[in-house]
């Protein structure tokens, strides 16, 4: 377990910094000067030459990339916007706050966003997806799959708007989604989240209605499960104790997968309902070519998805006891 | 303000910060008489200059400000907007935004006062007055007032000011307006921060004299007879040298006015109270009627909108600075009389216009050519109207500029679909019936659509036109090279402040052109040059508005821009708040006046 | 001590047999090969049939958008609104109710440039499924043959792609879609040359295949990799079958159910995904029409003009619906044990 | 001890009678290409303490059989028609509730790979124990104790250990015993064993159909043992049911089956088997064709596409009419050739062979 683990981090230190690398490099050939937004509106060349100065921008691509990678560990100090402690990841060039701040703060929602949507999805797409396999052919099993495939083929942007407008708007069954933190006030935390989780898991959760239905019937046409029958083993027995288990594990998998796209969903959903995440963060950073901020989320953005592949993994093991960690 | 119109600013939300920064701020002059309850139909803006501005004397600069009838103490007002202000320390804000919130902790030596009648007057705000000279506006002196304390109850000093000067020269602040800088050092021929380095360092700035506690005397390296509107500006308020804390300023700073900063989270919220050491008796334009401010950020146009028009908890209390009425639901709310009565409209001081790149269209007819071929109502179509964008211009000049004269050189107000028959006309005198024209534009949604107008009109009229798409981020570093390939291309302006000067020169002077510099559409005319300095050295306003005036129309004749839009604004708040009114200098909502109704 | 009786599928067949699904044990008996015994299949679901009806119908109207266009008499670039009086009010919104809807314009005007809403939808699915078509055949391609190079020939090669592979899945894809299409246009075109449409229908591609190659690789790779150590691979080998004979005789026609599976699954995802560049503002400019601009348009402008959004929402939907469930048709087609 | 008869009135209650008996079972599957007749009309009995081995090709309906007593079937997709009696009890109409409680009960399955048939994210003796509280309501820590016993006396060392890892851990006989030690749980009465030595090497076959014996001997359990291995029956079973095409070919004890086959399909069988007492250059002879199609059965024998004799009973007997087993008790077999023709045939080949 220790090894798998020592292997598994050293591995995804190595993705980081070849995805900050190659987006640091990718986004500084970007022509623009992010020095001209810290140049009045009408601006000296002198000022320029200052800024770029200021933000070290007149040295060589890999040497600003060393910096940047130094700062995470040792800090850094900017004249342009004074000290940077570590974990430095620079300051915005749009609002001029430590990027790690920034993170920090948006942090909680956007991990409420997503951590809410991914209970919906696996709480109701397992869930439905159970019932559809255990009443296979019958009606319900029909309405699932029908509503799972319509629920797979919308699109945030196009469910968040309508859905606010009605559910919002119209007939006010619902406050305006914002955040609210948790420990402010659980209830409105949840009751203002409501609509984001609903929107960001519906296409989620008809996949995984889909797959959990499937694994299910196929798990359910497994030897095992034949044996476990032939034990005289309840039908909820076998299905709840046998099936189950082997079912989860493409579905752990597959989730580990999706936790990436769940993030680019955040981002859209973020941007839908105005919600102040990450993915927002992202969004303006990207808007605002704002290359520290987007290096910076893209960072931890990828960390993120690096670390819960390696919690899945974890999982992984918990659930299938043929898999060991070594 | 360098903003196409507010629909491409909030609505697609691509504007750099940069650009955004480098908007400048409204220091326009002129009143767009404000137009609260406008009923149901729009209320046309006319093109006419409502210039009533005027240098207001020692009384006009006393406070207390004058009541606002029906406003009571107390309360919280909420304010929701797009954006975070992207700087809070003076010498840093340039951008209007960030200057209306400064007004609430920030002072300046001088300010714009608000008469009732729409008249706008430049009065001391620190200063007992606006401001005297006695040569011409080389040498002037500022007395401070009485009672003056910073939030910690510690006295505004004219060392303070004189600090707060000082302090622009560092190499951090970089953001600003360098007017005073370059006029207040020896030579305004080199760089500033050549011939001084800032306080930091220990230093002083030896032109700026403060022979007491309460006096301030600058010694300018020239005649500036508008130096006391150029210290109105935000960049030159006053920051104590006891509390400076350099970078950090910027998120912290620390109050002259009447509210203090509480706690400011970058993005998302920031919370205003009351700063028990300022005085009114002190102010002639800042009631502070609500004992507190909360502002939240990174609310899209859209959705405030729909909160405005929702109109429900809080937001009953809530107004924005900056966020217009998204274009999509002006027609919503052009219809809903109540709404209408919570509304807040205006002309702002910005003007948008096309540069003609007059270095590679050389020929005045085909220039010519383009101003009549141009589909400048449909463009107004397509951004959602008038009441979305503004009066369509015809002029360099803002209305809210002293010494507006409204002229129509080439009858766009009468043909402002295009005239193509003209245009041929005009092209076939050029000798080339058919020129190819580079058309760069910002690459957003509506101007996507807007350059398919244009090419359209642009080709009846027989242009070949050739669009070239430029990411919205680096727009202005494409456009700003001296040696671009595009010929025509977007831009837009506000004067830094009321007075021809900043309107004009920095877009229209041949000898300013440089890469990054604002004259775009390069034109280099000694005629116009000429003229610039002479009208610059008038020293009285309504004569020196006049001289503006007349380069505004040698411009136009040489058909260096096609002027768009002389901006609106138009915007919603809560129906709790009273006093939402619209500053004309900013172009934007005015927290000044704001109360919670009772 | 075993009979040498019947074909080495005998195991298979005794388990599906004794199942209860005799499908493949019969398979055998009847003598149909695969092909045809999943087109038998296929051919009774009706759902699937409808589906691929529908789809097929997408497709039709994408090549024969200029026939239809000439039927009509109106293209998707001249902005009617703008060129008629009457049709538009002063905000740019279609006068007449419904979006605009009349006898003349189907479905309606677009708010602003006026142009017919029925050109744009239907030239906007040749943009929409030309671009996914072609991203599902590269990234299928090219992820079959990573796939396959990486589980076939293992080690320091597998280590690589692998990598890349774990490396691309853990990139916030939303995110680098959105600024790389800027970049690669300013890295190519010039300044005074107008950026060719050709060029962004290139870059969109070009970025939706880099990101999305990775996913059917992975899948591929633990096929082979299960594939590798059966025994018939086992005894192509040892009887000395070229790499080639092995990757193309042996494996590959054992791999087509998932590669046919995945690509069903990628293509709805695909125009999913175009369309989610063009609302983002990063998908192909105009004048092309394009669906996901159409949306960008539609989430404006929907308090005003909610038709404008329904079009391009519901035809969507519809698509993609119609897509998936043939997909689901043809995987059961392919993979009865999965039956729906 | 006769096992095979045909004794009994479908539908009336029995007095005392063979333990199990199954009457005139018939097993179809609906499939998109039609109708399966799986087992069609098959019937035999079993006695307690005895082993019945059930022979055939793969799809000769030997699995499905079994499985139908089970009650293992898909009910939305089979048909079954016929009757299970486990002793006073009938199987098929039997409620699923009673189903469960004689299912690893009294009627317990060893199954032919150990591997899958055991679930993988188990431990042995979760698997082995919970069948011993279902169906004893022992507690958690009885159940335990009685899996370390079970597994004790299927002979994997340690079992106190071994009680806790999971099937992945173990070889494929220990995991085959552990199979047995979760069938045996309950002490069963009845044991169907569907090719329980087929996925494992021949030593190992060897001593798990010892250990199978071993424990049929202490508890007397009946066993029907499915296989498509003569060998094993030979050595394991009492009687002998050879199944061809989801009917009874031929029945018998074990030494009258193997010594005096009567069905062509059982020479093929036996012909295909290698001996140990004959020659190594004698070829062996496979039953020659493939199995028929249950979706579309032959008309007549299902065997006489692949007979040789066919023609021997007469010109159109073979090809148009089905035989049925005679005689109806003791040895009997479905075939139309007369005892003499069969013993001559019999006797040529074996000359031929030896």
């Amino acid at each position: 377990m220790t090894g798998f683990l020592v292997r598994r981090v050293a591995g995804a230190l190595v993705i980081l910094l070849i995805i900050s690398a190659v987006t640091f490099y990718l986004f500084y050939a970007i022509p623009r000067d992010p020095a001209r937004a810290f140049c009045g509106k009408i601006c000296q060349p002198e000022t320029l030459a200052l800024i770029r100065h200021n933000l070290g921008m007149d040295e060589p691509l890999f040497v600003q990339y060393w910096h940047w990678l130094t700062g995470i560990v040792a800090g850094r100090d900017f004249v342009q916007f004074g000290e940077c402690p570590a974990p430095c990841l620079g300051y915005s060039f749009a609002t001029q706050e430590p990027v790690f701040g920034a993170i920090v703060d948006r942090f909680p929602v956007t991990l409420s966003l997503t951590v809410g949507a991914s209970v919906v999805i696996l709480a109701f797409g397992i869930v439905t997806g159970m019932i559809a396999a255990w009443k296979v052919g019958q009606p319900l099993d029909k309405i699932a799959s029908a509503s799972s495939v319509i629920g797979a083929s919308l699109q945030i942007y196009f469910v968040g708007p309508l859905l606010a407008f009605y559910l919002v708007d119209t007939l006010q069954l619902i406050p305006r989604p914002s955040y609210v933190p948790i420990t402010e006030s659980p209830v409105e935390w949840f009751t203002h989240l409501m609509l984001p989780w609903v929107v960001l898991s519906i296409i989620f959760t008809a996949n995984y209605t889909r797959m959990t239905r499937s694994q299910m019937v196929e798990q359910l046409a497994e030897d095992y499960v034949r044996t476990a029958r032939a034990k005289g083993m309840s039908n909820r027995t076998v299905f709840f104790r046998f099936a189950w288990r082997g079912a989860m594990i493409p579905i752990v998998t597959i989730f580990g997968v999706d936790l990436a796209v769940l993030l680019g969903g955040a981002i859209i959903t973020e941007q839908t309902f105005s919600l102040h995440g990450i993915g927002e963060l992202a969004v303006r950073a990207v808007q605002n070519t704002d290359l520290p901020m987007l290096l910076g989320v893209t960072i931890v953005g990828a960390t993120a998805i690096v670390v819960l592949n390696i919690v899945v993994d974890v999982l992984y093991a918990f659930i299938d006891p043929r898999v060991r960690l070594s | 303000m360098r903003s196409h119109s507010r629909r491409i600013a909030s609505i697609t939300a691509v504007l750099a910060a940069g650009a955004l920064a480098l908007a400048g701020c409204a220091k326009g002059g002129g009143g767009g008489a404000p137009q609260g309850a406008a009923g149901t139909t729009q209320t046309p803006l006319e093109n006419k200059a409502v210039s009533a501005i005027s240098v207001g004397t020692a009384a006009d600069s006393a406070g207390p400000a004058p009541e606002v009838p029906g406003a009571k103490p107390g309360g919280t007002v909420y304010m929701i907007d797009r954006d975070d202000f992207s700087h809070l320390d003076p010498g840093r804000i340039y951008l209007n935004y960030n200057s209306s919130v400064s007004k609430l902790f920030t002072r300046t030596l001088t300010a714009y006062k608000h008469e009732p009648s729409g008249d706008i007057k430049l009065v001391g705000d620190l200063a007992t007055d606006a401001g005297t000279t006695e040569d011409g506006g080389k040498t002037w002196k500022f007395t401070l007032k009485d009672g003056l304390k910073w939030q910690d109850g510690s006295p505004i000093t004219s060392a303070d000011i004189k600090y707060s000067f000082e302090r622009l020269f560092a190499d951090f602040i970089t953001e600003g307006p360098d007017y005073a800088e370059t006029w207040l050092v020896p030579d305004p021929n080199k760089p500033f921060r050549d011939q001084y380095k800032g306080p930091y360092d220990g230093k002083e700035l030896d032109t700026i004299e403060t022979p007491d506690d309460k006096t301030i005397i600058f010694h300018l390296n020239g005649e500036h007879p508008d130096f006391n509107f150029t210290v109105a500006m935000t960049g030159y308020g006053a920051v104590p040298k006891a509390h400076d804390t350099k970078q950090k300023y910027d998120k912290q700073p620390f109050s002259s006015g009447p509210y203090k900063i509480v706690s400011h989270i970058t993005d998302k919220s920031m919370d205003l109270e009351r700063n028990e050491h300022w005085d009114p008796k002190t102010d002639p334009i800042r009631h502070a009627y609500p004992d507190k401010f909360h502002m939240e950020f990174g609310v899209q146009a859209q959705q405030s909108t729909e909160r405005f028009m929702a109109d429900t908890g809080n937001d009953k209390y809530a107004f924005t600075f900056h966020n217009a009425v998204a274009a999509e639901r002006v027609q919503e709310v052009l219809g809903n009389p109540e709404l209408m009565k919570r509304s807040v409209q205006g002309l702002t001081p910005f003007t948008t216009f096309y540069n003609i790149n007059t270095k590679r269209i050389t020929d005045i007819n085909v220039r010519k050519a383009i101003i009549a071929a141009w589909p400048s109502k449909q463009i107004q179509q397509i951004s959602g109207g008038e009441i979305n964008t503004g009066k369509i211009a015809t002029t360099v000049l803002s209305p809210t500029v002293l010494g507006y004269e409204a002229f129509d050189l080439y009858g766009k107000l009468a043909k402002p679909e295009g005239d193509p028959e003209e245009a041929k006309r005009l092209l076939a005198q050029s000798g080339n019936p058919n020129p190819t024209v580079v058309y760069a534009y910002n690459q957003t949604p509506t101007q996507e659509k807007i350059t398919v107008a244009i090419k359209e009109a642009l080709t009846k009229a027989g242009f070949k036109v050739v669009a070239k798409p430029l990411n919205p981020t680096t727009y202005y570093d494409a456009i700003g090279v001296v040696d671009n390939k595009y010929d025509i291309y977007w831009g837009g302006w506000a004067a830094d402040w009321p007075t021809g000067s900043t309107a004009i020169q920095p877009l229209f002077d041949g000898r300013l052109i440089a890469d990054n510099a604002s004259n775009y559409s390069h034109l280099n005319v000694p005629e116009i040059n000429e003229a610039i300095d002479k009208a610059n050295e008038i020293t009285d306003a309504a004569e020196a508005g006049k001289a503006w005036a007349a380069i505004d129309r040698m411009i136009m004749e040489q058909a260096a821009i096609v002027p768009e839009y002389y901006q609106t604004y138009f915007g919603l708040y809560g129906s709790g708040l009273g006093g939402v009114k619209f500053d004309p200098i900013e172009g934007e909502q005015s927290a000044l006046d704001i109360y919670v109704k009772q | 001590m075993t009979f040498p009786s019947s074909t080495a599928t005998d195991a298979a067949a005794e388990s599906a047999d004794t199942a209860g699904s005799a499908g493949s044990g019969t398979a055998a008996v009847v003598g149909r090969s695969p092909g045809q015994l999943m087109w038998r299949r296929f051919r009774r679901d009706k759902t699937g049939v409808i589906s691929a009806i529908i789809v097929l119908a997408f497709f039709a109207i994408a090549l024969l958008a200029p026939v239809i266009s000439a039927l009509y008499g109106k293209d998707p670039y001249t902005t009617y609104g703008q060129n008629q009086p009457g049709l538009l009010n002063e905000y740019g919104y279609p006068i007449a109710p419904n979006g605009g809807i009349s006898g003349e314009f189907w479905f309606g005007l677009e708010p602003g440039l006026g142009r017919d809403v029925f050109m744009q939808l239907v030239y906007g699915i040749r943009t929409s499924l030309s671009i996914a078509v072609i991203v599902t055949v590269i990234t299928t391609v090219i992820g079959v043959v990573m796939g396959l190079t990486s589980g076939y020939l293992g080690g320091k090669t597998d280590y690589v792609i692998g990598r890349i592979i774990d490396t691309l899945l853990a990139f916030p894809s939303q995110l680098f879609l959105i600024v790389f299409l800027p970049v690669v246009e300013a890295a190519i075109v010039l300044p005074e040359e107008e950026t060719p449409v050709w060029l962004r229908y290139v870059s969109i591609c070009v970025v939706l295949t880099v990101l999305g190659w990775a996913t059917i690789a992975r899948l591929l790779r633990s096929q082979v990799l299960s594939l590798r150590t059966r025994e018939f691979v086992e005894a192509a080998r040892v009887t000395g079958a070229s790499p080639a004979r092995i990757i193309f005789k042996e494996l590959l026609p054992n791999l087509w159910t998932p590669i046919i599976i995945q690509s069903t699954l990628a293509l709805p995802l695909y125009v999913g995904s175009e369309a989610g560049l063009g609302f983002l503002g990063v998908g192909m400019t105009e004048p092309t029409p394009d669906w996901g601009r159409m949306f960008q348009v539609g989430v404006n402008v929907y308090h005003s003009d909610v038709t404008y959004l329904l079009f391009p929402g519901v035809s969507m939907l519809i698509f993609v619906v119609a897509f998936n469930l043939l997909g689901d048709s043809i995987r059961d087609a392919f993979d009865p044990k999965t039956k729906r | 001890m006769t096992t095979v008869s045909w004794s009994g009135e479908p539908g009336t209650s029995r007095g005392p009678g063979p333990f199990l008996s199954v009457r005139d079972l018939s097993v179809e599957f609906s499939t998109e290409d039609g109708i399966v007749h799986a087992v069609d009309g098959l019937s035999f009995d079993l006695e307690k303490g005895t082993t019945l081995g059930i022979v055939g090709e793969s799809g000769s309906g030997k699995s499905v059989t079994n499985l139908a007593i089970l009650g293992l079937h898909d009910p939305a997709h089979t048909k079954i028609s016929g009757e299970i009696w486990l002793e006073d009890q009938e199987l098929i109409s039997a409620g699923s509730g009673t189903m469960e409680k004689l299912r690893g009960n009294r009627i317990a399955m060893i199954f032919q790979d150990p591997l899958t048939a055991l679930s993988p994210f188990h431990t042995i003796g979760r698997q082995i124990g919970e069948v011993y509280r279902k169906h004893k309501g022992a507690s958690k820590k009885e159940a335990r104790e009685r899996a370390i016993e079970m597994l004790r006396r299927v002979g994997i060392p340690q079992p106190e250990t071994r009680v806790d890892h999971y099937p992945h851990e173990f070889s494929g006989g220990m995991r085959q015993r552990a199979m047995i030690a979760m069938a045996l749980v309950c002490d069963p009465d009845l044991l169907i064993a569907d090719e329980p030595t087929t996925a494992l090497d021949v030593t190992v076959q060897a001593q798990i159909l010892d250990l199978l014996k071993e424990l049929q001997q202490q508890f007397g359990t009946a066993i029907i043992l499915i296989t498509h291995d003569l060998g094993v029956v030979a050595g394991t079973a009492d009687n002998v049911l050879v199944m061809y095409a989801g009917r009874a070919a031929e029945r018998g004890t074990v030494r009258e089956v193997l010594r005096e086959p009567r069905h062509p399909y059982t020479w093929g069988l036996l012909s295909s088997m290698p001996r140990l007492n004959s020659p190594v250059d004698v070829p062996l002879k496979p039953v020659r064709g493939t199995p028929p199609s249950l979706l579309n059965p032959p008309p007549g024998c299902p065997f006489h596409p692949r007979c040789d004799y066919a023609e021997l009973a007469g010109p159109e007997l073979c090809f148009t009419q089905r035989p049925s087993i005679s005689p109806e008790t003791g040895h009997g077999d479905a075939c139309y050739l007369t005892l003499e023709q069969k013993r001559d045939l019999r006797t040529a080949t074996t000359e031929d062979r030896a």
